[in-house]
């Protein structure tokens, strides 16, 4: 936490990290240079604060920060939205300052909590507790208990915890492209053209029809055979390229 | 000192960590609770009236034997003892909004502090001051955090309820809600002021 | 008690180790050894007139604090000192993965609970829940986790197959490899596995 920000004449050596200490995030910074010109968090001057934001960020070398870099486009996008001209009686218009006045707020009271912490930390570390550990370094440390309903408990949360649910359930396989594949190039093995209801097979479904069509597409864009329709919405002839000697 | 409050300076002093009333009735099998607050209160008189260099105090839902804050300055400068290590603002601004929005997950942690907050989440749980207490709902089911009783004994708070509360806070710490269409009629706040320079 | 002896009771208090008059002497400069002395003195006198729990007694390194011996029993009796803890969530679940994969490397338990393990896996070494139990494959070869007869000791069971829903948990626990390119063999049957939500 600074109060004040450290002056751009800060030797260039000094480390990024160290640097980047300075400021504990982009709302710290964002808070810092409010409350330095006493600007209510409730009326920022948007213009103002992510130019001076940008040059915080740039003069203590923050700019490969993601956090800061994040706060500087939102910042930026504010001071473009409210750049816009909008309707005088649209009632749906939201200030787009909204959102940071409600995270800075947010920030300012998590602030203050750490003030009445960090002061009851430091009452409360005045009283030491009792420094002797009782139990000798080779004594057995204190048991440890739990239970088989524990164990599968905790299996469980690991399993809810995954990414990637892994209980394989075997379903019907909707498309099967290679199928058809192989059944047009076995048709073909013995003639030289047929017509495309053929090579749906027999007794087929919709799935059969999809996976052959594809099939056939795939087989013709290799070169393999080639598609011809006399009409249209007539019957579609498949027929093995020339040059493509059945296997 | 009557016999039992003998036996409980001795078993807090043993214990050299806070010990909750339930457990100090073990000492003594079938005493109530009232005989057990009743040999607290005298230890904690005899250490006050006899103006010892310790102190009994209830923290983290348990009692314990403490020195005595006055004494620490002496006691740290001749190096007897250590001052516990300070946390760092990162990791306080943690454990504040855990302490306070309790269980909550890594996202919520991150989104109020406005930074990547994992690395502080990893140190705080190794020093024991937060854990693990569930998890969320939603994408991959998100680990939820929560204070533990060190947490509450590094602070000397006896229970959550100590911390202060909303109205106790400068910034209120009730959620805050911005309602800019409301503001819109009132016109008097300055969010919906034009108060930008160019 | 006197100012000096309240220092004296608290820095004994505090302290990790027997301390040396000499210590003793650091806390109030220019504080003689006698007045050292008669403090103790004083201190000893509060412990045992006043029928204390503890007693204040001299060893080779220097003077410290201790329960008095005639109370041990009830304070071993009543656990305080040896309360049996429980695992952390974080412990509870990478002894599952290990129980239910073993051997397996830190590798896949992290691929698993998708958080670094480094640190749970050596406090369940430590505690002796489990063991290295060989060397994987491939790079740096990995050491390999199970678990050890403590393990199944505190589960009461006899052997590993003991553990319920054995197989269906050690598939179960595989981490995912996401394999975008196709099963093409024998996919005339028009049969294959996918993953689907649990």
């Amino acid at each position: 936490m600074a109060d004040t920000i450290p002056s751009p004449q800060s030797p260039p050596d000094q480390g990024f990290v160290v640097r980047l200490d300075a400021f504990n995030g982009p709302l710290d910074l964002l808070l810092t240079l409010i409350r330095d010109q006493a600007i209510a968090i409730t009326d920022i001057p948007i213009a103002k604060i992510a130019d001076q934001f940008l040059a915080v960020v740039h003069t203590l070398g923050l700019n490969e920060a993601a956090d800061y870099l994040e706060m500087a486009t939102r910042l930026v996008r504010i001071k473009i939205q409210l750049l816009l001209p909008r309707p005088l009686d649209d009632e749906d218009w939201e200030d787009p300052r909204a959102e940071l006045v409600r995270r800075l707020l947010e920030y300012e009271q998590v602030r203050e909590v750490v003030g009445w912490l960090v002061e009851r930390a430091a009452d409360h570390g005045d009283r030491f507790p009792r420094g002797w550990i009782l139990e000798p370094a080779e004594a057995a440390p204190r048991p440890i208990t739990f239970d088989l309903a524990q164990l599968l408990g905790a299996v469980e949360d690991v399993l809810a915890g995954m990414p990637h649910p892994v209980w394989h359930r075997v379903v019907a396989r909707p498309l099967d492209v290679e199928g058809a594949t192989r059944r047009i190039r076995s048709l073909l093995e013995g003639r030289e053209r047929l017509s495309l209801v053929e090579c749906f097979g027999e007794h087929f479904t919709v799935a059969d029809v999809i996976s052959t069509l594809l099939a056939v597409l795939e087989l013709a864009r290799q070169g393999e055979i080639h598609l011809a329709q006399e009409t249209p919405f007539g019957n579609v002839d498949v027929a093995r390229e020339s040059t493509h000697q059945a296997a | 000192m009557n016999p039992l409050t003998r036996l409980l300076e001795a078993a807090l002093f043993a214990a050299s960590r806070p010990l909750p009333v339930a457990e100090l009735q073990r000492l003594d099998s079938g005493v109530e609770e009232a005989a057990v607050r009743a040999a607290l209160d005298e230890l904690k008189l005899v250490y006050d009236e006899g103006r010892h260099g310790v102190l009994l105090t209830e923290v983290a839902e348990g009692w314990q034997i403490l020195t005595r804050p006055e004494l620490a300055d002496a006691i740290a400068q001749a190096q007897i003892v250590d001052r516990p290590r300070k946390l760092s603002m990162a990791a306080m601004e943690t454990l504040a909004i855990i302490a306070y929005r309790q269980p909550v997950g890594r996202a919520e942690v991150e989104e109020i502090r406005g930074v990547a907050s994992d690395g502080v989440l990893r140190m705080l749980q190794d020093r024991g001051l937060i854990e693990v207490t569930g998890r969320g709902e939603g994408l991959g089911r998100p680990l939820l955090y929560g204070t533990t009783s060190l947490f509450l004994e590094i602070l000397g708070l006896r229970v959550l309820d100590d911390l202060p509360r909303g109205e106790e806070l400068k910034v209120a710490l009730t959620p805050v809600k911005l309602d800019t269409s409301e503001e819109t009629t009132e016109g008097s706040e300055g969010i919906e002021s034009e108060a930008v320079a160019g």
